[in-house]
């Protein structure tokens, strides 16, 4: 009960913000609404004992990376809305029934998953002895994920370099 | 505000008869001798004082060493010479000023490379009615020197900012108060009267109360403006 | 029913006065604090020495007129000082302010990444009411106050994983047991860290030396500088607020929580007669003090030399402190 | 309806997506369709949450991890061109970002 | 203008006005930055805004009423205004001014230098960022106003000399009064030093900030302190004495890398020079009287004279012409120092950080009052 009534609320804050990041005509405002969304998310993830997750969503999307947005959002501080330049070869339209067709398509794909008849579950294969527990998150990451983990993090430090050659004012 | 004159003087010069003008005050004295053309008095008021002494130098006053290299690099920069209460100061003609300056700052027993003061003085009625006066220093010798320049209306003056770059904002400010034209200035702006002031206060004729020479030239147009509301530019 | 939600909200209720009224009293205690060190009296007026000027500075920045510039964004105007107080408030949640259960909300078994993450939030109030003012000079200490904030969490939280690793949890409470348990407090096992935290503490919450967001003889105020009334003193309690939050924190990570001196020697029991919550509010006290001390005292960093210090200093110190710990953790 | 399963995770994570996409294909400025790529990829996010929550397994966390490190490096790079692309066109509009140089 | 620029960044200029309502412009200073990010590209300078037209005015008014309005200018050190204006005027006229006042006249001078570097001090320090040695400093310029109310009756604008000499002797009691507050202030100085000399963050903010090299030092005429940082041997005290300097034994300090942090340690100096001054000056006071002889009407012959001292913000000169008739100057022109110095602003400024402009405009220490005049 209690849960299903989270779920809800979260459920239309996280998609109504979201509506709200695409539909608003300035740009900061929008930002301002994908860090509530991100906020929300993250509250999803407590429901779902992902805390670890939770709290890394907060300080790495809310915290980092979209005040990295803002920061550039204010940095063009733009004259003219870029709305208003229109090319005619763009279809809005067709980008927004295109939209709709995932939509319908995803729907569809749950819909015919869950009305047939329950296919086993994927068998929980070593299930993990603790639910959300960050030290097994941690043995996973730096065991079986460990080359992943490293790809991850050469990946990161490539595009801090990268950032940092596109940012710098040829002097 | 100043009465304009009462006789037929059609000359421009509505300013020099308002009873506070700096004229005035400044001479009380009546006219002793007679006075040419830049200033046709309508009510002869008392004359204004026609110019500084410049009182040349006695004959036993021993002049600084560098007078004579001077002398010779530049024959004829040096029209007089005055020396009045320790402090030494050459006439030259405003033609002659860049050479002039150029010379003093590099010469060795001169080497004035510090400008201390440029100013200006008025004497309206004269008819090259501006001395500016340069007062000069130099670091290395520790001496002091007045350079003055006689200037009529109009006239501009060659800049020497890029002698002594200090002279920028001290010619700005000579400009400013008695729109004496520096060629070759790189900014000559306004520098502690507003950008859009009318006239230059310095100069003796200026009004001593009022809205000063803008009134007097366009009432109608000062009217209109007083009337405007204020209205703030900032970027 | 009781245990899960009346209690609780009782513990938050009680809380949130509490913070709010030690900040009205954080500003009188920073004028004494700061008038003493320049031989001054500070306010003496309201109240036998001054000691009413707590409450008569926030009815006076009530009843102030609350100003909205014209061409400001009215929404994020008004969002920006809330934004910026909420994270700062939502914090002490986790901070346990002494050893009983009674005396803190909640124990979660990520407090100290929570009260880094939340913090985090709370720099959208300063970049937002930078911009939302639509005025240059606040915009400048916005841009600089998102550059500084953003470099000095990372020091930070470089910084705190060794504490992490020293203690074994990211719980609070357990960091403190930890503590306990060794014997030690951990400003004596970390000090490198503690020192770390410390000057990034003072970076994070916009305090002198670091004040660059707000310098008053650069920036006519910073952020703030639109601000007036009630909006303007909301940004204050965030920015006292976020002071007693770094002291608290401090505290529990490297001064032992509310454990009195050498918890270990039994010798020294008798100092446990002291109720815990004291010994916590004692050493939260000296930080506080601390951080009025160093405002009295230093000049304040320039923009590029407080980024240098951030990334060329600190981050590299925090990274060679988790190295050096992890190698001590695995021989030891 | 009372009772939460993943479908419900997964139909909201679809409908997060497609806000996403609708942001990615209709809007213009470069800046909002950065913003709703990163909404997707939160759509993504719960779906694998749910999941893992679901059949107990941490796996899933993990992806969630690499997606948000993969996020934090796309927007470093991607904020990074906007930038560069801004100085020279001074738009962001990605209707007239269609010349590689200018 | 934004020749430094590089069209890549065209788009991040911002033009900013700073001042002339800015706590840091010191009064009513305004300046038009271009910023490039937090970095100067370009400045104007914009003065004006308390032009008062004082040599205007004291072109109508009598020699003897000028030098009230002569305090108006430097208001923070308005007894070494006075000394100036009297001692041109002085020259001018060939007056004997008794050996009694020049001495009483250089130690309220260089009482008023103390002053006013402690005022320069305090807001220099509280620029940056120090906000305590702003009182400390405030605290012995508290001093300093109640010996010159002792002597005189004003605490800022003293009136405190007359063409000839002085209008009062000194105060019985007075020079020990100043010999204790020498004393006091030996001893504060070290509490300032221990403050900001060593400190890392002082040394950050003031070391190879706004570097100017002696040439263009003298070039762009800047004088007093800002001038001596740079290595330039020049003070008008040494070079050409007036008062009683040159009966007395001083140094003058010099900096070697023209930078904010040289122009501080030259003032502190200073203070202990001044010091130094006063206490030869109290030791040394010859009896006689204050006055010297003066006509009954003052109306100097015809003639101009330019003359300089030393004033805590540099050379402080007056051009005065008399046209040997009126009772009042035919032209009466003062060379500013701040004037001049705050000439230097914007070569000094350019290339510096936002922050950078505050302490720099601290360091060449204005006062506005005698910019505008």
């Amino acid at each position: 009960m209690a849960e299903a009534l989270a779920f809800y609320t979260l459920s239309v804050l996280i998609l109504g913000l979201a509506v709200a990041v695409i539909t608003t005509p300035n740009t900061v405002h929008s930002v301002v609404f994908l860090v509530l969304n991100f906020l929300c998310v993250a509250v999803l993830y407590v429901f779902l004992q992902a805390e670890f997750l939770a709290v890394i969503q907060v300080l790495v999307y809310a915290g980092g990376i979209v005040v990295l947005y803002l920061f550039v959002v204010m940095l063009v501080n733009l004259g003219r809305s870029p709305e208003e330049h229109q090319d005619p070869r763009r279809l809005g339209l067709i980008g927004l029934g295109l939209s709709g067709a995932v939509l319908l398509e995803l729907a569809g794909i749950i819909a015919y998953s869950y009305t047939r008849e329950q296919s086993p579950p994927v068998t929980a294969a070593q299930a993990s002895p603790v639910q959300g527990n960050i030290e097994e998150l941690g043995w996973l990451l730096y065991t079986d994920y460990l080359i992943p983990f490293e790809v991850a993090s050469v990946l990161l430090l490539v595009a801090m370099v990268g950032a940092i050659v596109l940012a710098r004012r040829e002097s | 505000m100043a009465d304009e004159p009462k006789s037929g003087d059609k000359t421009r010069d509505p300013r020099s008869g308002g009873p506070q003008s700096a004229l005035g005050e400044a001479a009380p004295e009546p006219a002793a001798a007679p006075k040419p053309k830049p200033k046709p008095k309508p009510k002869a008021p008392p004359e204004a004082p026609k110019g500084p002494a410049d009182q040349p130098p006695a004959d036993d006053q021993e002049r600084p060493a560098y007078f004579g290299g001077f002398e010779k690099a530049l024959p004829g920069a040096m029209e007089q010479v005055s020396y009045w209460v320790g402090d030494w100061t050459i006439i030259v003609p405003a033609a002659a000023l860049l050479e002039v300056a150029t010379y003093l700052k590099g010469s060795d027993d001169g080497s004035f490379d510090y400008c201390s003061d440029i100013t200006a003085t008025d004497w309206p009625p004269r008819e090259k009615r501006f001395d500016v006066v340069y007062c000069l220093y130099s670091t290395r010798r520790r001496h002091r020197l007045r350079l003055k320049v006689k200037l009529g209306e109009g006239e501009s003056i060659p800049s020497v900012t890029s002698v002594w770059p200090a002279a920028n904002w001290l010619e700005r400010e000579v400009w400013d108060m008695f729109g004496v034209n520096f060629s070759g200035h790189p900014d000559l702006r306004r520098i502690l009267m507003p950008d859009d002031w009318q006239g230059h206060p310095q100069r003796k004729d200026y009004p001593l109360e009022g809205p000063g020479e803008f009134l007097l030239e366009s009432p109608m147009e000062w009217l209109r403006l007083r009337n405007l509301p204020d209205e703030a530019e900032i970027e | 029913m009781i245990e899960t939600i009346v209690i609780p909200l009782l513990k938050i209720a009680v809380l949130l006065n509490a913070v709010l009224v030690s900040v009205t009293f954080m500003t009188l205690l920073e004028r004494k604090v700061i008038a003493w060190a320049q031989s001054r009296l500070g306010p003496m007026r309201v109240g036998p020495y001054g000691v009413l000027q707590a409450i008569a500075d926030p009815i006076k920045l009530i009843l102030k007129e609350d100003i909205t510039p014209v061409k400001a964004d009215r929404m994020m105007f008004t969002l920006a000082p809330i934004i910026s107080l909420v994270p700062a408030l939502v914090v002490f949640a986790v901070v346990p302010f002494g050893g009983d259960e009674l005396f803190y909300i909640t124990d979660i078994n990520v407090g100290l990444l929570f009260i880094i993450s939340v913090t985090s939030i709370g720099v959208y109030g300063i970049i937002l009411a930078g911009w939302a003012s639509n005025s240059k000079y606040p915009l400048l200490a916005s841009l600089r106050a998102s550059a500084q904030l953003i470099s000095y969490e990372i020091a930070v939280t470089m910084t705190l994983v060794s504490v992490i690793l020293t203690a074994g949890t990211l719980s609070m409470v357990g960091i403190v047991q930890a503590q306990q348990d060794s014997g030690l407090w951990y400003g004596f096992v970390q000090p490198v860290a503690f020192v770390l935290v410390l000057i990034g503490g003072l970076a994070e919450t916009n305090r002198a030396p670091f004040d660059m967001p707000e310098a008053e003889q650069e920036l006519t105020g910073g952020f703030h500088t639109e601000y007036s009334g009630m909006r303007f003193a909301l940004f204050f309690l965030a920015e006292y607020a976020n002071m007693i939050v770094i002291s608290a924190v401090v505290t529990v990570l490297f001064w032992g929580g509310w454990l009195r001196p050498f918890p270990s020697i039994d010798a020294l029991a008798f100092l446990d007669l002291i109720p815990s919550w004291i010994w916590f509010f004692g050493k939260m006290f000296v930080f506080l003090y601390l951080f009025i001390w160093i405002r009295a005292t230093l000049p304040r960093y320039r923009y590029d030399q407080l980024m240098r210090l951030g990334w060329k200093v600190l981050i590299p110190i925090a990274i060679g402190n988790i190295v050096v710990t992890g190698i001590a953790k695995v021989v030891l | 309806m009372m009772e939460i399963t993943p479908a419900h995770y997964t139909i909201l994570s679809a409908a997060l997506f497609s806000v996403g996409l609708i942001g990615v294909l209709v809007r213009r400025n470069i800046i909002i369709i950065f913003m709703a790529i990163e909404l997707m990829l939160n759509a993504v996010n719960i779906n694998l949450v749910a999941y893992a929550n679901e059949v107990e397994n941490l796996v899933g966390q993990v992806f969630v991890v690499f997606v948000i490190a993969v996020a934090a490096a796309e927007a470093a790079v991607g904020l990074g061109i906007i930038l560069a692309l801004f100085r020279n066109k001074e738009t962001v509009n990605i209707d007239e970002m269609n010349v590689m140089r200018s | 203008m934004a020749t430094e620029a590089s069209p890549i960044f065209d788009t991040d200029e911002l033009v900013i006005n700073m001042g002339p309502q800015h706590p840091s412009t010191h009064g009513v200073l305004r300046i038009v930055l271009k910023l490039d990010g937090e970095r100067v590209i370009d400045a104007d300078v914009v003065i004006g805004y308390i032009h008062r037209g004082i040599e205007k005015l004291s072109e109508n008014r009598d020699w003897t009423q000028i030098i009230l309005l002569t305090d108006r200018m430097d208001y923070v050190a308005a007894a070494t205004n006075n000394l100036g204006y009297c001692e041109t005027v002085e020259k001018l006229m060939e007056i004997e001014v008794p050996r009694r006042a020049r001495y009483i006249r250089t130690v309220l001078a260089e009482l008023q230098r103390i002053a006013s570097h402690c005022l320069w001090l305090g807001t220099h320090a509280m620029d940056i960022g120090a906000m305590t040695v702003f009182l400390y400093a405030f605290r012995e310029r508290e001093l300093i106003l109640d010996l010159f109310e002792d002597y005189c009756g004003a605490r800022l604008t003293y009136n405190s000399m007359r063409i000839g000499g002085l209008p009062l002797d000194i105060p019985t009691g007075w020079d020990n009064k100043v010999r204790a507050f020498c004393d006091l202030m030996e001893s504060k100085i070290p509490e300032y030093e221990e403050l900001l000399t060593n400190n890392r963050i002082w040394l950050e903010r003031t070391r190879g900030v706004g570097v100017i090299s002696g040439e263009d030092a003298v070039g762009l005429g800047l004088c007093g302190p800002p001038l001596r940082g740079s290595g330039v041997y020049r003070d008008v005290r040494k070079d050409e004495p007036y008062a009683a300097y040159d009966e007395f034994e001083f140094d003058v300090p010099l900096g070697t890398n023209g930078d904010t942090y040289d122009r501080y340690l030259i003032r502190l100096e200073e203070f202990k020079q001044s010091i130094r001054i006063i206490r030869q000056g109290l030791d040394g006071m010859p009896e006689g009287p204050v006055m010297g002889k003066v006509p009954r009407l003052i109306k100097p012959k015809a003639g101009e004279t330019y003359h300089a001292i030393e004033s805590p913000k540099g050379e402080l000169g007056y051009f005065i012409v008399s046209d040997g008739r009126a009772t009042n100057p035919y032209r009466f022109r003062v060379r500013p120092p701040s004037f001049c110095n705050l000439q230097g602003l914007r070569p000094l400024i350019v290339g510096h950080l936002v922050a950078d402009v505050v302490t720099l405009i601290g360091t060449i220490d204005v006062v506005l009052g005698e910019v505008d005049r």
